[in-house]
């Protein structure tokens, strides 16, 4: 039953589910996007309101409140009876409804226009968000009724669609032109400079050339000197000095050589370590 | 029909020939009729009266149109303040093989939008309010992606909510000239059931949240469009 | 029109009242109007008589529908042997709706023209070795569109490539006489749109000088319309 742990954590639709056993079949409210035979039930309590007071077989104008009050809270017991779990909606609904019968049922006090609102108005108010209810399912059903595009009339079968066509007309002028020609050619004529790729050392590159060089170097050697021996051409030293200080930091750190410097801006000195370990171990 | 037709022209002219249709005035009707016809979607009187030369009235030629074809196989139809030629609703048998997956609504969206269509513009909140049960999101969704709702601006009251609204779509789908022309609008109206001014314990039958429902009156002020 | 115009009906019946047509008669034409209205392509006398209930002529009835729509903004039009409504011809205009839009050349567009008025006759790929950069096709479409370039036929060397010259339609644009009018390296150099200081070895060509004897004409291949 709804009472068991698995069941604790149940949606409000599955509560629904479960209050709706007790009502007639029909289809309700869904969440889903297209009409199905949906779970057999009330879209709230306000449905079955209206559902109960059609069943009192009178003009809604003319319903008796306190009769269905009764009507729904005798619903609500009879469901709680057979221990079925409520939504909330439908219990604060009965809440209201019992509070409402309470006063419906005393002797009015002597109309105050500041107190809250007369039973009686309570009651009005009530009959009238039935009424609009009831009114909207009807305009529902009345509007789907109507002749509708596709299904009861047309459109013409073979529209013949407007053709727009664009008539594009360019514009320039003769000083455009010849202003655009003489840039081109200005630009053309004067002598082609060709900036010559300046090599660049990756610190991988300098790394892989200055990890060839230590090996051979036993003892304590200026970077400079090594920088010398592998980029040759002068225009390549400034890109290989950074990229081979790069390195040695990071072999630093990784332990496999020793830096040295006297103070700021001295050479700096570099030295393999002698259990240093290559990288890739 | 056992007497001579009055036709369309004597009922206009009345026998007084300088009140007769001039040729540009039948030229006019021509172009509208062309135009009209050729369209599959509905045009606006702005957008036909583009069409037109003459200074003449584009609405009381369309007018002319709507009456001539009052009683044929084919309507002109007022759709908002646009037109479209429909074939006329009693036909429908006879076209069966034309007639198209019609999108079928759950209870819940049809009931939403019927709401929609007799309250605009109206907030979700004031939907449940008279439903009396949550709007799913999904619910919305589905009727703004048949184009036949819209949102219509946010209402000018604490927390902005959005309004809801149909569209000349939604008109175009059920064969209505205007939003007067719903289902019973008129007496639902002096009905008072399509008033949003109620007393506050109208929202809600739960005296403790009651107040919290105090909505004010929708004038077309609120909506910012 | 000074004449009390004589009705579709009028003509129709004749003034006798015994062909006067019938309610029934009427309706065969409403149907028949509606179906050709809705219908997706054109349909056939039989086709179309399947919608009739009685035995009359779906021929004559056709006929009839036909002569009634004869003056208007639509026609019923016989295709074959099948029937359609189409937008009366001589308001065939009203579907062409032509926008006129002028646009500024690209910048690009505006080089290869000038390169090809003073090079000319010029292959896509000289005109490419004088900018520096590619010619896009889209450039190049642009200038053919403009009818202010044309092509002037196929130069005689391996791979054959398509040469462009200019048209009088561009010397009428710019407001030029011949082609010599275009100014010279000279004029360019004192209107100060040419550098002073340019190699010696920098030249201008005289498109006035230029011929097409070294081209193959145009085939009927190569007219692109």
């Amino acid at each position: 039953m709804s009472s068991s742990p698995s069941m604790s954590s149940s949606t409000e639709e599955f509560e629904q589910r479960q209050l709706l056993q007790l009502s007639k079949s029909r289809t309700a409210a869904t969440e889903a996007d297209i009409m199905q035979v949906e779970l057999d039930g009330y879209a709230g309590p306000l449905d079955l309101l209206l559902d109960l007071a059609r069943n009192q077989k009178v003009d809604l104008t003319k319903i008796s409140i306190l009769a269905l009050a009764e009507q729904y809270l005798a619903y609500i017991r009879k469901a709680r009876d057979l221990k079925l779990d409520l939504a909330a909606d439908y219990l604060v609904m009965a809440a209201w409804l019992a509070y409402l019968k309470s006063r419906l049922l005393l002797p009015e006090p002597e109309p105050d226009p500041e107190a809250e609102p007369t039973a009686e108005e309570l009651a009005r108010h009530l009959a009238h968000r039935l009424r609009r209810l009831e009114a909207m399912r009807e305009a529902a059903k009345a509007l789907w009724d109507r002749p509708q595009l596709g299904r009861d009339i047309f459109p013409r079968g073979m529209p013949e669609p407007v053709n727009i066509r664009k008539d594009v007309t360019y514009d320039a002028d003769l000083y455009d032109l010849l202003r655009a020609y003489a840039d081109r050619r200005n630009r053309e004529a004067v002598q082609k400079v060709t900036i010559r790729k300046r090599p660049v050392w990756s610190i991988k590159q300098a790394r892989q050339r200055l990890e060839e060089l230590l090996d051979l170097s036993l003892s304590w050697a200026p970077l400079d000197h090594f920088i010398i021996l592998f980029a040759t051409e002068p225009e390549q030293r400034r890109s290989a000095t950074a990229s081979s200080f790069a390195a040695t930091l990071e072999m630093a750190r990784e332990g496999w050589l020793e830096l040295r410097q006297s103070k700021a801006f001295a050479p700096l000195y570099v030295k393999k370590k002698a259990n240093g370990k290559k990288n890739e171990t | 029909m056992s007497a001579p037709p009055k036709t369309s022209d004597d009922k206009m002219t009345g026998g007084n020939v300088t009140a007769l249709p001039s040729a540009e005035r039948r030229e006019e009707l021509r172009v509208l009729e062309a135009v009209l016809f050729a369209a599959r979607e509905p045009l606006s009187t702005a957008q036909l009266a583009a069409f037109l030369e003459g200074g003449d009235d584009a609405e009381a030629l369309l007018l002319e149109l709507q009456a001539h074809y009052a009683g044929r196989g084919v309507h002109l139809r007022r759709i908002g303040d646009k037109w479209a030629f429909r074939t006329a609703e009693d036909l429908s048998w006879l076209l069966q093989q034309h007639r198209k997956e019609t999108r079928k609504l759950s209870q819940a969206a049809l009931e939403t939008l019927a709401i929609i269509a007799y309250h605009q513009p109206v907030t979700r909140a004031e939907i449940e309010a008279i439903r009396g049960v949550a709007v799913s999101k999904g619910t919305l969704d589905t009727l703004l992606q048949t184009r036949w709702v819209k949102m219509r601006g946010r209402k000018r009251v604490p927390g902005r909510p959005m309004t809801y609204g149909t569209t000349d779509t939604f008109l175009d789908h059920f064969a209505l000239t205007s939003l007067a022309d719903l289902p019973g609008a008129r007496e639902l109206k002096e009905a008072g059931l399509l008033d949003q001014h109620l007393p506050p314990d109208f929202k809600l039958p739960d005296p403790a949240r009651a107040k919290d429902h105090d909505l004010d009156p929708l004038d077309d002020d609120d909506i910012v469009t």
